[in-house]
C-alpha cells in the first residue's frame, strides 16, 4: 500500500498554511513531519484523515481496495484526546471498538498499561494517562496507516518506550506511520517531510 | 477550466440581457401602476384601501417565489454541482426578504383598517412571519461561516430544509380558519376576483417577477467579481 | 450494525451518567408548570383550557434547548472526528444519536408531559389522546432538533439561529399535534395520520440533511 | 479595579462575539412568541389578557437557561484558576459575571419584551409599567442566576439541580413583578418597591454565597 | 523569599496521590518535579497555587507580606491554556494583564514571539502557538514564583530557546520555578523531586 500526496496546498481560515507539498510512504514506512508551530503538520494530518480537503493537489491511496475511502485505513491521533470524561477507560475503548471495527480490549489496555486503570471515570486521569488512553486506540483496532501528532507529548518515560514498542511493531507487520513531532520519539524516520511555514 | 468557463459565459449573457430586462419591467411598472390605481374600482366594502393589494399580494407571491428559486438552485447545487448555483441562490436571499417584508409591512398596514389590528397570529401571517425569519437565517449563515466552500453547503440544506414553508404559507388558509384572505386567484377552478381588478394584479406580478430578475442579475455580477478578487487573493497572498 | 449499537449504547451511557439532556429539559418542565399557574392567574377554567397548548409549547422548547447538545460535545472534543473515519455512513451516526436523544429526552417528556398536566388540571379525558399525539410528534421533534443541531455544530451564534432553522419545522408539527391533542376523533384522526406521516418523513430526510452538514464542518 | 474593568469589558466582549447569551435568549424569545398564538388559538382578547404573564414567564426562562454559562466556561477552560490567584476577591468576580450577564442577556431582554409584547397585541398601557418593572427584576434575575450557576458549576446534573435551585428564589420577582406590571398604581407602587428592595439584597448576598460556592468547588 | 513544603500528602477523588512530601526553595531555585504519570505533579503544583488543600502537612512561605497569600505570588500555567479562542491574541493577555497587576503588553508580546499573531483569535492558533499565548502571561505580569506545568510541551525549537531565556532571566533575577517535566526542559535544574506514585 503506497500512500502519495501530490502537490498538496492546505488553506485554513482563509490563508495559505502550505503549498506545493509531496510525498510518498509506503508500506512499513515511516514519514516524520517537522516544522516551526503554524507550520501546518496537524493540518496535513487532518488532510490525510479526511478531516479537510486540499485546496490544490490530491491524496492518491494505491495498492488498496477501491471503494475504501483512505480515512478508513487510518488511525488519527490528535492534539486533543478523544475521551469522554464521564466513561471509563474501558467504555471509552469499548466504543471505539465497536465504531472502529473489531480488536481485543485487553490487548488494548495492555499495549499502553492502563489495565490497572481500565475502570477509571476517563476524567480522573492524569495528563499523560489521558494521553495513553487515545495511544491505546492503535493497538485496540487494527488499522493500516496511523496518523500520530505529537503522540509522546506528556508520556513518562515508561510509556515513551511502551509507544515506541508498538510503532515498532506496527512498521514491522507493514504498517505506515506518519507522525508530527517536535521532539525526537525514539524510532529513527525513513524520511522527514520539513514543513517550512509562518512562526 | 470549465468551471470558469460557464460563469464568465454567463456573464456575457446577463450583460447583454440587462438593458431590456430593465425596460421591461419599467413597463410593467407603469401599466399595472396605471391599472391598478387608474381604472381598479374602489373595493365596494374595502374602500381605498384595497388598492394596497397591488402592491401586498405582488410582494407576497414573489417572496415566495424567490424563496423557491432558492431552493431549487440549492438542490441544483447539490445535484449538478453546477458553480452558478450557489451564487444565484446566496444573491437572490437578500432580494426576497426585501419583498417578503414589504409584503408584512403593507398587509399590516392594510390589517389595521381591516381587522383593526397591525398584527394577528394568523396561520398565513405566522408561515410568512416564519419565512422572514427564514431568509435572515439563511443570510446569517453566510455571514457566520468564512470558509466559503462550507458556508455554501450548510446554506443549502438551510434552504432546502426551508422550503416546506412554502406550501405551508400557500395552504395555511385552508388549515384552520384563519382572518386571512384565502386563495382568489391562484385556486382550481379559476379566478374569482373581478376582472377589472385582476389584471392589474397579474401585470403588477409580473412586474415584481422581471423587477427581481433584473436586481438578481445584478449582484449576481458583483457576486462572481468578489469571488474572483477572494481567489486571486488567497494565490497571491504570502503565506498567512 | 455493532457500531450503530454501540454508538447507541455510548449516548445513552453519557446521557445516564451527565444526564444533560432530559435533566435540564425536565427542570425546565417542571419550572414552566410551576410559573404558568402563577403567570396566567388562578382562574381554573382558563388554565384547564389552555393546559394542552401550554404542554405542547413546553414540550417543543424543551426539546429545542437540549438540540444543541446533539452534536456540539463530540465536535469539540473530536469524537465526531473519530466517528467520520470509521465504516459507519455519518447518515447513521446521526440517526443513532437522534434517536439517543429520543429516547433520552423527548419520549420521557412526551409520556411526563400528559400527567404532569394534571397540575393544570387538564381534563383526564384528554390525557390518552394527548399522550398518543405527543408520542408521535416527538419523533419528529428529536430528529428536526438534529438537523438544527447540525447545522450550526460549531457557529458562534449557533443559538439564535438554532431556533430560526428548527422552528418552521416545528409549527406544523405543533399545529397538527393539538388538533390531534382534542378528544374529537373526526379531527384527531387525520391529524393523528399526518403526524406520523410527518415522523417517517423526518426519519428519511433529517439523517440526509444532517449528515451533509456535518460533513462540510468535518471537511 | 482595574481587575473589575478588565473582567466586565472581558466578559462583555465574549459574549458580543459568540453570541451565545442573548443570541439563544433571543431565539428562544422570538420561538415562544410564534408558538405561543398557534398554542393557545388566534384569540385576540385571550392573547391580550395573557400577554404581560408570557412574558414575564419567558424573560425568567430565558435568564435561567442562560444561567449555567456564567462559570461554567471559566471553569473548564481555566481560566476561573487563575482568576482565584489575582488579587481581585472571588467575590468581585461573581459580581462582574453577573453584572456582564445582566447586561449581554436580562437587560437587553427586559427592554426588548415589553416591545415584543407588542405583537401578542399587549395593551398598549401596560408597555411602561411592564418595561419597568422588568428592568429592575431582571437584576435579580442575573444575581440570582449566578448563585445557581455557581452551585452548580461542574455538577454532571447541573440542569435540573440549577433549576430546581434557583425556582424558589424566582417566584416571588415573578409575582410582584407581574403585579407591578398592572396600570393600577396602587398595587404598583409597592411591588416596585419590593422588587427594588430583592434587587438590592440580591446584589449583596448573591456575591457572597456564589463566591462561597466557587471556593468550595476551586479547593 | 522561601517557599517551603513540610510533608504534604495530597488526596484526589478519595484516594491517596503522594504522602509526606518536603521540599523546601529558595530565591533563585528552580525545583524540578518528575515522576511517572498519576504520580501528583500537576496536583502538587495546583497544591502551591492554592487550588487545592493538602490533605496533610502544610505549605509555607517565608519572607512575604504576611496578608498576602502564597498564590497571589505564583504564576501557574497548567496543562491547558486558559485562553478564550474567540479572542485575539492581545485580548487573552490585556484581560491577564488587568486582571494580575501591571506590565507592559509589547513584552509579553515579544517574549514568546507573539507579536506577528497579535490580532489572530485564539481559535486560529495551532497547539504550540496556543501553548506560548499561555506562557506569555509569565513575562507579561511580573510574579516571584512560577508554577509550570509541562511547560515546552508542543513547543518548536525556537520557541523552547526562549522559554529557556525566560526562566533563566527570571532564576537570575532572584524568581523561583518549580516545574513539571517529563523531558529535559534545557535548564539544570537545581533539586529535583521525584514523585513515585501510583500509576
Ligand atoms: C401582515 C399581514 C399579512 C401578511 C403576512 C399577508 C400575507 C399574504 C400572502 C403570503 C399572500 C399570498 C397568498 C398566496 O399567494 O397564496 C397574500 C395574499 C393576499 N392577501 Fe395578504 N397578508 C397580510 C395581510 C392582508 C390583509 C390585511 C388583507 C386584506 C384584508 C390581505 C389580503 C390579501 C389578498 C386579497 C391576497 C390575495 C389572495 C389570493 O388571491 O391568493 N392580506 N397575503
Ligand atoms: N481551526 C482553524 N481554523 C483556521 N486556521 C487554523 C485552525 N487551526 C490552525 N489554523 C492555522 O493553520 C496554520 C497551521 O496550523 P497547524 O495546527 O497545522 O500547525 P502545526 O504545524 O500543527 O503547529 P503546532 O506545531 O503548533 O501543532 C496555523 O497558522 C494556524 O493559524
Ligand atoms: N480531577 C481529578 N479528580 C480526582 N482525581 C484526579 C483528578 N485529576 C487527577 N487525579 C488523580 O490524581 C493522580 C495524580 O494526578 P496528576 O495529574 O497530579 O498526575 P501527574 O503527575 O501530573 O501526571 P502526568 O505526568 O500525567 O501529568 C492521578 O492518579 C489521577 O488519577
Ligand atoms: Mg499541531
Ligand atoms: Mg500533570
Amino acid at each position: 500500500m503506497l500512500v502519495r500526496g501530490e502537490n498538496l496546498s492546505c488553506e485554513r481560515g482563509g490563508r495559505l498554511v502550505f503549498a506545493d507539498l509531496n510525498f510518498a510512504l509506503g508500506d512499513g514506512g515511516f514519514l516524520q513531519l517537522t516544522g516551526r508551530n503554524g507550520a501546518g503538520k496537524s493540518s496535513l494530518l487532518r488532510l490525510i484523515a479526511g478531516l479537510g480537503e486540499p485546496a490544490q493537489g490530491r491524496l492518491l491511496l494505491e495498492g488498496a481496495a477501491p471503494d475504501v475511502p483512505l480515512c478508513q485505513y487510518c488511525h488519527y491521533v490528535a492534539h486533543g484526546d478523544a475521551a469522554k470524561t464521564v466513561l471509563t477507560v474501558r467504555e471509552n475503548l469499548l466504543f471505539w471498538r465497536d465504531l472502529l471495527g473489531d480488536g481485543s480490549l485487553d490487548a488494548g489496555l495492555a499495549s499502553m498499561n492502563l489495565t490497572a486503570l481500565a475502570d477509571y471515570p476517563a476524567a480522573l486521569l492524569s495528563a499523560g494517562q489521558k494521553r495513553r488512553l487515545a495511544l491505546a486506540r492503535l493497538a485496540l483496532v487494527q488499522r493500516r496507516i496511523w496518523l500520530l501528532d505529537e503522540p509522546s507529548v506528556g508520556l513518562d518515560d515508561a510509556s515513551q518506550l511502551l509507544l515506541v514498542a508498538l510503532m515498532q511493531n506496527h512498521l514491522a507487520t507493514n504498517g505506515l506511520i506518519i507522525a508530527a513531532t517536535h521532539v525526537a520519539l525514539g524510532i529513527k524516520p525513513h524520511q522527514v517531510l520539513h514543513l517550512g511555514g509562518t512562526q | 477550466m470549465q468551471q470558469f468557463a460557464n460563469p464568465t459565459r454567463f456573464l456575457k449573457l446577463a450583460n447583454a440581457a440587462l438593458p431590456y430586462i430593465w425596460i421591461i419591467t419599467l413597463a410593467l411598472f407603469a401599466v399595472g401602476l396605471y391599472g391598478a390605481l387608474g381604472t381598479a374600482p374602489a373595493d365596494y366594502q374595502q374602500g381605498e384601501t384595497v388598492r394596497i393589494m397591488f402592491v401586498h399580494v405582488p410582494a407576497a407571491w414573489a417572496a415566495m417565489m424567490v424563496y423557491s428559486i432558492m431552493a431549487l438552485a440549492s438542490a441544483m447545487a447539490i445535484i449538478f454541482r453546477h458553480p452558478l448555483a450557489d451564487v444565484a441562490a446566496k444573491t437572490a436571499a437578500p432580494i426576497g426578504a426585501v419583498f417578503c417584508f414589504l409584503a408584512l409591512a403593507t398587509g399590516s398596514l392594510w390589517g389595521k383598517p381591516m381587522w383593526g389590528a397591525w398584527w394577528v397570529w394568523d396561520a398565513r401571517l405566522t408561515s410568512m412571519f416564519v419565512l422572514m425569519l427564514l431568509y435572515v437565517g439563511y443570510i446569517a449563515i453566510w455571514q457566520a461561516i468564512e470558509e466559503p466552500s462550507r458556508a455554501a453547503m450548510v446554506a443549502r440544506i438551510v434552504a432546502l430544509v426551508g422550503f416546506i414553508n412554502i406550501p405551508i404559507i400557500k395552504f395555511s388558509v385552508e388549515w384552520w380558519n384563519s382572518l386571512h384572505q384565502p386563495a382568489s386567484v391562484f385556486r382550481i377552478g379559476g379566478p374569482t376576483i373581478d376582472r377589472s381588478m385582476l389584471w392589474p394584479l397579474l401585470v403588477m406580478g409580473l412586474a415584481y417577477t422581471f423587477l427581481f430578475l433584473a436586481l438578481h442579475l445584478v449582484s449576481m455580477r458583483s457576486e462572481l467579481g468578489a469571488r474572483k478578487m477572494r481567489n486571486l487573493l488567497i494565490a497571491r497572498g504570502g503565506r498567512s | 450494525m455493532k457500531a450503530l449499537a454501540g454508538l447507541l449504547r455510548r449516548d445513552l451511557l453519557l446521557a445516564a451518567r451527565q444526564g444533560g439532556g432530559v435533566g435540564t429539559a425536565l427542570g425546565f418542565f417542571l419550572t414552566v408548570l410551576v410559573l404558568l399557574p402563577i403567570g396566567i392567574g388562578p382562574d381554573q377554567a382558563t388554565l384547564q383550557r389552555l393546559a394542552p397548548g401550554m404542554l405542547w409549547i413546553t414540550l417543543l422548547l424543551s426539546v429545542l434547548l437540549s438540540a444543541d447538545r446533539i452534536f456540539q460535545q463530540d465536535f469539540e472534543d473530536g469524537s465526531l472526528d473519530v466517528m467520520s473515519m470509521s465504516a459507519l455512513p455519518l447518515e447513521f451516526v446521526v440517526l443513532a444519536k437522534a434517536m439517543a436523544h429520543w429516547l433520552t429526552t423527548s419520549l420521557p417528556l412526551a409520556v411526563a408531559a400528559p400527567f404532569l398536566g394534571i397540575l393544570l388540571n387538564l381534563e383526564t379525558a384528554t390525557i390518552w389522546p394527548l399522550l398518543l399525539s405527543m408520542i408521535l410528534g416527538s419523533i419528529g421533534l428529536s430528529l428536526i432538533a438534529s438537523i438544527g443541531a447540525s447545522l450550526t455544530v460549531n457557529l458562534r451564534r449557533g443559538g439564535l439561529l438554532i431556533s430560526i432553522l428548527i422552528l418552521p419545522l416545528y409549527v406544523p408539527i405543533l399545529v397538527f399535534g393539538l388538533s390531534a391533542s382534542t378528544g374529537d376523533a373526526n379531527i384527531a384522526g387525520p391529524s393523528l395520520l399526518i403526524l406520523s406521516a410527518m415522523a417517517l418523513a423526518s426519519l428519511v430526510l433529517a439523517p440526509l440533511a444532517a449528515a451533509a452538514a456535518l460533513r462540510a464542518y468535518l471537511k
